[in-house]
């Protein structure tokens, strides 16, 4: 005997987890884009595809977000720091890709100084994730070494139901037993047998590849200008994925008053690492690269014992030029002996 | 009540006509709306459209852009690359929702003081009657406040 | 012979003849409908060039990256008309020598993909003739019909919720052949015109200059659109913008290499009914 | 903090020297500031940047700092005034072990605008200069005007416990230039301090610091014993941003100081 939430009883639950203060935040399409939003109803939702094209990231490090504003008057400066209010959400249709994502950032926000308008946030929010019933090509969760029910950084699992009805409900944290409290009328207590899991096949040998990534000998291979010859060095790959988490921070506003303001960043972008006095470190969009795959795959599995990959394959579902993790992965396990 | 609306407007004007004809419009004591703010240029050509949104970012309710008559120019074509260059940035301004009622241009020579406070007048009446640029200082509203995130 | 062997074969000559160091086509991609730029260097690789009706990237814009021309040798690329068109842009605005640039034109109709005939930019003159009526597709010109349409606030929110979901990665600058600015004008700092943040307001003084900075020089490839991870329909400012240059001033973008980019010029009689 | 003066000290650099306006902030500063360490000095409206704390950790009334007038921010920065308020946050970074320093010689070497890191090691070291042994510092720079600090170097060439060498790149010496003439590496390879017992501390251009270290080598001195800063573009300064990582080393948190060994450990296509 499991809990099984019915389709038509998530309105009810919407309703329950807003009057008990919850935001309900879930994937829905405007203007032509899947991304996480505010929904009113289960209609609003769009809990049909694979992945949105934009991740539950923006609801944690957003794209833009205000840290400090500023007065300056004579001989003495105000500031009042702008933190993320204190709202709780419920972010729910989330896929475990996404959810990951979170959990493999945790540790770098947390790391020494600990992040604030990170942990706010986290730790005001329930995620709830469906476990994917279909992948499409870009899908390579299993590839590094998670799956289309990983549970990591989920607060509650459904498993959609094989006739369709609804999703059994599996809570995995007490903040997510929590919520699971406010809505027990709506539940039924049901066997159900749920739907078969995607079947993502796996791309590429990660650990084969981290050893050849860990190999010093590599790192100036040609490889990399091969790999990288085509990318254009846009950052769309850095900003749709879950995990990436490089920042820059902007003032904005005059010398009065103005907002000092964090920033999406991308390692892709040649202005990313350049001194001020024109030396730059990383000057080839190939060096651009191997950083983004050696982050990922080396230095932060080596800082916080994790690769910094949750799957999604974003990178390579929105490249313009067809690039992404996955291929130079599998050329990487391809040329490793 | 509260007080009635009152436009921001900035000018950009180039220094051999359009300021110049401010100056006479001014040295003729004619009275003109106190609401424009002139930023004096060179050269209509080097009035870059970055201004103008540069002007509305800052809160201005409408622009003016204003130089030497075609063929009059000090720069001898400086006012012809600019027309073109108007033309378009107009046409952008239209397409993204900028209502053109809000942007101007106009020729002002050196000796055309009563034109300039005529339209300076003409001008705000016609902002003022607009309202605020609501629409875009909202923008900057929103961005001061933290993220709904 | 498919046109996908013979202009392999053509590939190979000229690699193989010395005529061009590199050729830049289109290959395979991780789905069977996508396509990837490829860089092929010697004759036994063109074996990687694929050419078909997917193969829509303007490649154009690999002209561009650093160095590539500067050692003088020349260089092959597979173009669409809109990529020739780009390479004479580049060539009238001094970016590339276009006595370096072998173009292996070719055109996509529906499915079918034909050979262009004529390798040299200044061959295809008379294919330009014959693209200034060519407009956006049905369903992009019903959108853009829609717009025109809309008074000056619905339009206003139209671009407002539009550019709301920009992210700024930057993609359509990128993608662009003619965004080859060294340093792009949102990088530059002092002084900062428009806010680098990519808030609504950001966003929407970001596409407002990228669009303008296009005027009279789009192509229409409809490369930024394609790379837009956020799906903002570039192409209708593009086209708009284009309309203006083209219905006011009379400038088709990449006629000829030896075009006067629109903004750079004047005539004396031009329109000023706006001026006051 | 409150600039309490403001000195040119060549073409384009100037050196701030900055009081705390909060006695808690300052009570920080005291604790946690030891010789090494960076800060991000910012002036609201415009944003921060990164240099470090060229004053010595003996002397911590105060914060002082030396940079070019190159950017944004630095622009503003060489434009206040004493008595004007900019931003300071830190002390970041690691440090120079310098108590390991006691009982050797000391060699310093810096390049051009790289004095100041150096700089606070040096007077770290002379304010207590009975825990060690002989000091030398060799100091170039492209021409004569571009030396920074001039007035100091003025100080340690009069002392007779302080052995100062001084370059100035070929064609940038004055007609009444009395010292070496040479890049910095040919200038200590002439000058051949004795690698025994020696720390060598070493700031400069990526490019000097390459040479520098071969220099090094060939002197005998092991990688071991020479210490040297790597300054990357910074935004965060606590290990979040990404952008000033060498390999998988923050240069923020781990850095800014490391052995030449270490520097040798990291990809050197990265630095």
């Amino acid at each position: 005997m499991t809990r099984i939430l019915l389709n038509s009883r998530l309105d009810d639950c919407l309703s329950a987890w807003r009057s008990a203060g919850y935001r309900v935040i879930a994937p829905s399409r405007s203007n032509n884009l899947t991304s996480f939003d505010e929904v009113a109803s289960a209609a609003d939702m769009a809990l049909d595809l694979v992945l949105p094209e934009r991740t539950i990231k923006d609801h944690f490090f957003p794209q833009t977000e205000p840290l400090v504003r500023y007065e300056i008057k004579k001989q003495q400066i105000d500031t009042e720091e702008m933190l993320p209010p204190d709202d709780k959400r419920v972010f729910f249709g989330v896929r475990p890709c996404d959810a990951a994502g979170l959990d493999i950032d945790d540790p770098l926000f947390g790391w020494d100084y600990k992040d604030q308008y990170w942990f706010k946030r986290r730790e005001n929010s329930v995620i709830v994730t469906i476990a994917c019933t279909k992948a499409d090509p870009f899908c390579m969760c299993t590839s590094v070494n998670l799956g289309p029910d990983n549970p990591k950084g989920s607060d509650i699992m459904l498993h959609p139901l094989k006739d369709g009805r609804g999703w059994q409900m599996v809570t995995l944290t007490d903040r997510g037993k929590a919520l699971l409290e406010t809505v027990v009328p709506m539940l039924q207590e049901d066997a159900a047998e749920t739907a078969s899991l995607a079947n993502v096949p796996v791309k590429f040998d990660v650990e084969k590849a981290m050893t050849w990534l860990a190999d010093p000998a590599n790192f100036e291979s040609h490889f990399w200008k091969e790999i990288s010859q085509r990318c254009i060095g846009c950052g769309s790959c850095t900003f749709l994925c879950p995990t990436c988490h490089c920042f820059d921070i902007q003032d904005e506003g005059d010398t009065y008053s103005g907002i000092r303001r964090k920033n999406w960043d991308s390692c892709s972008f040649a202005m990313f690492t350049m001194h001020t006095s024109g030396h730059n470190p990383r000057n080839t969009q190939s060096m651009r690269w191997r950083q983004r795959i050696m982050h990922k795959f080396n230095y932060y599995r080596g800082k916080f014992g994790v690769n910094s990959c949750s799957g999604c394959g974003r990178c390579t579902r929105q490249c313009p030029v067809d690039m992404g993790i996955t291929e130079t992965l599998q050329e990487i396990t391809n040329t490793a002996k | 009540m509260s007080e009635p609306f009152e436009p921001k407007i900035v000018a950009f004007v180039c220094t051999y006509c359009t300021y110049a004809g401010a100056d006479l419009a001014g040295t003729s004591r004619m009275k003109y709306a106190p609401n424009v703010r002139i930023v004096r240029l060179p050269c209509t050509g080097r009035i870059s459209p970055m201004f103008i949104l540069k002007a509305l970012q800052k809160g201005a309710d409408g622009v003016l852009v204003s130089g030497c008559h075609p063929g009059d120019c000090h720069f001898a074509q400086g006012n012809y690359h600019a027309r073109r260059r108007w033309t378009v940035f107009r046409a952008l301004l239209s397409f993204t929702g900028i209502p053109e009622e809000r942007i101007k241009f106009s020729w002002i020579s050196a000796a055309e003081g009563a034109k300039f406070a005529e339209l300076i007048n003409g001008i705000t009446d016609e902002i003022r009657a607009l309202g605020p640029f609501e629409q875009y200082q909202e923008l900057q509203k929103v961005i001061e406040t933290q993220s709904t995130y | 012979m498919g046109i996908q062997e013979q202009y392999r074969n053509e590939a190979a000559e000229l690699l193989s003849s010395g005529a061009v160091k590199l050729v830049i086509g289109y290959g395979g991609g991780s789905t069977p409908d996508r396509r990837r730029p490829v860089f092929v260097r010697s004759a036994e690789e063109v074996s990687r060039l694929v050419l078909d009706s997917y193969c829509v990237a303007n490649l154009s814009a690999y002209l561009i990256s650093e160095g590539l021309l500067s050692d003088g040798k020349n260089v092959a690329v597979f173009l669409k008309p809109d990529g020739i068109r780009s390479v004479n842009i580049l060539s009238a605005e001094a970016q590339v020598n276009p006595d370096q640039v072998v173009i292996l034109g070719f055109n996509i109709e529906g499915e079918q993909t034909t050979p262009l005939p004529g390798r040299k930019a200044a061959d295809y003159a008379p294919l330009m003739e014959s693209l200034r009526s060519s407009g956006l597709s049905p369903e992009l010109q019903r959108e853009a019909d829609r717009l025109e349409q809309m008074s000056a606030v619905e339009r206003f929110d139209y671009w407002k919720e539009q550019f709301a979901k920009c992210i700024k990665c930057y993609a359509c600058r990128q993608v662009c052949p003619m965004c080859y600015c060294r340093r792009c004008i949102v990088d530059v700092n002092q002084p900062q015109w428009i806010n680098t943040s990519s808030h609504t307001l950001g966003n929407f003084e970001w596409n407002i200059v990228r669009a303008f900075h296009l005027a009279g020089r789009c192509v229409a490839c409809g490369g930024c659109d394609r790379a837009c991870p956020v799906n903002i329909p570039l192409r209708l400012i593009n086209h708009r913008m284009s309309k203006e240059t083209l219905d006011i001033f009379g400038h088709f973008p990449g006629e000829s290499a030896d075009q006067k980019p629109v903004l750079a010029t004047f005539r004396q009689d031009d329109p000023e009914t706006f001026i006051l | 903090m409150r600039v309490v003066s403001k000195r040119e000290e060549a073409p384009g650099v100037r050196t701030l020297k900055l009081e705390f306006l909060n006695q808690e902030h300052h009570e920080f500063f005291r604790n946690h500031y030891q010789t090494g360490m960076f800060g991000l000095y910012g002036i609201f409206g415009e944003g921060e940047s990164t240099f470090c704390v060229a004053s010595p950790e003996t002397r911590k009334d105060y914060i002082e700092c030396t940079f070019r007038q190159s950017g944004r921010v630095t622009s503003t920065l060489a434009a206040v005034d004493a008595g004007d308020i900019v931003t300071f946050r830190g002390p970041y970074g690691n440090r120079f072990p310098i108590e390991e320093f006691e009982g050797k010689n000391l060699l310093f070497i810096a390049g051009g605008i790289a004095l100041p890191p150096t700089r606070s090691v040096i007077w770290s070291c002379l304010d207590r200069r009975d825990r060690y042994r002989d000091v030398t510092i060799v100091y170039g720079a492209r021409t004569v005007a571009d030396l920074v600090y001039k007035n100091e170097l003025d100080e340690w060439k009069q002392r007779d416990d302080v052995n100062l060498v001084l370059t100035v790149d070929p064609g940038g010496e004055t007609p009444d230039w009395q010292d070496h003439v040479g890049f910095v590496p040919s200038v200590l390879e002439k000058v051949a301090p004795s690698p025994d017992n020696t720390i060598a501390v070493l700031c400069g251009p990526p490019i000097m610091i390459k040479f520098t270290l071969n220099a090094l080598e060939k002197l005998g001195f092991s990688a071991d014993n020479v210490y040297t800063t790597l300054e990357n573009r910074m935004k965060c300064g606590i290990g979040k941003c990404g952008r000033c990582n060498v390999g998988s080393v923050y240069i923020c948190k781990e850095g800014p100081v490391f052995t030449a060994s270490e520097v040798q450990a990291m990809p050197q296509q990265d630095l």
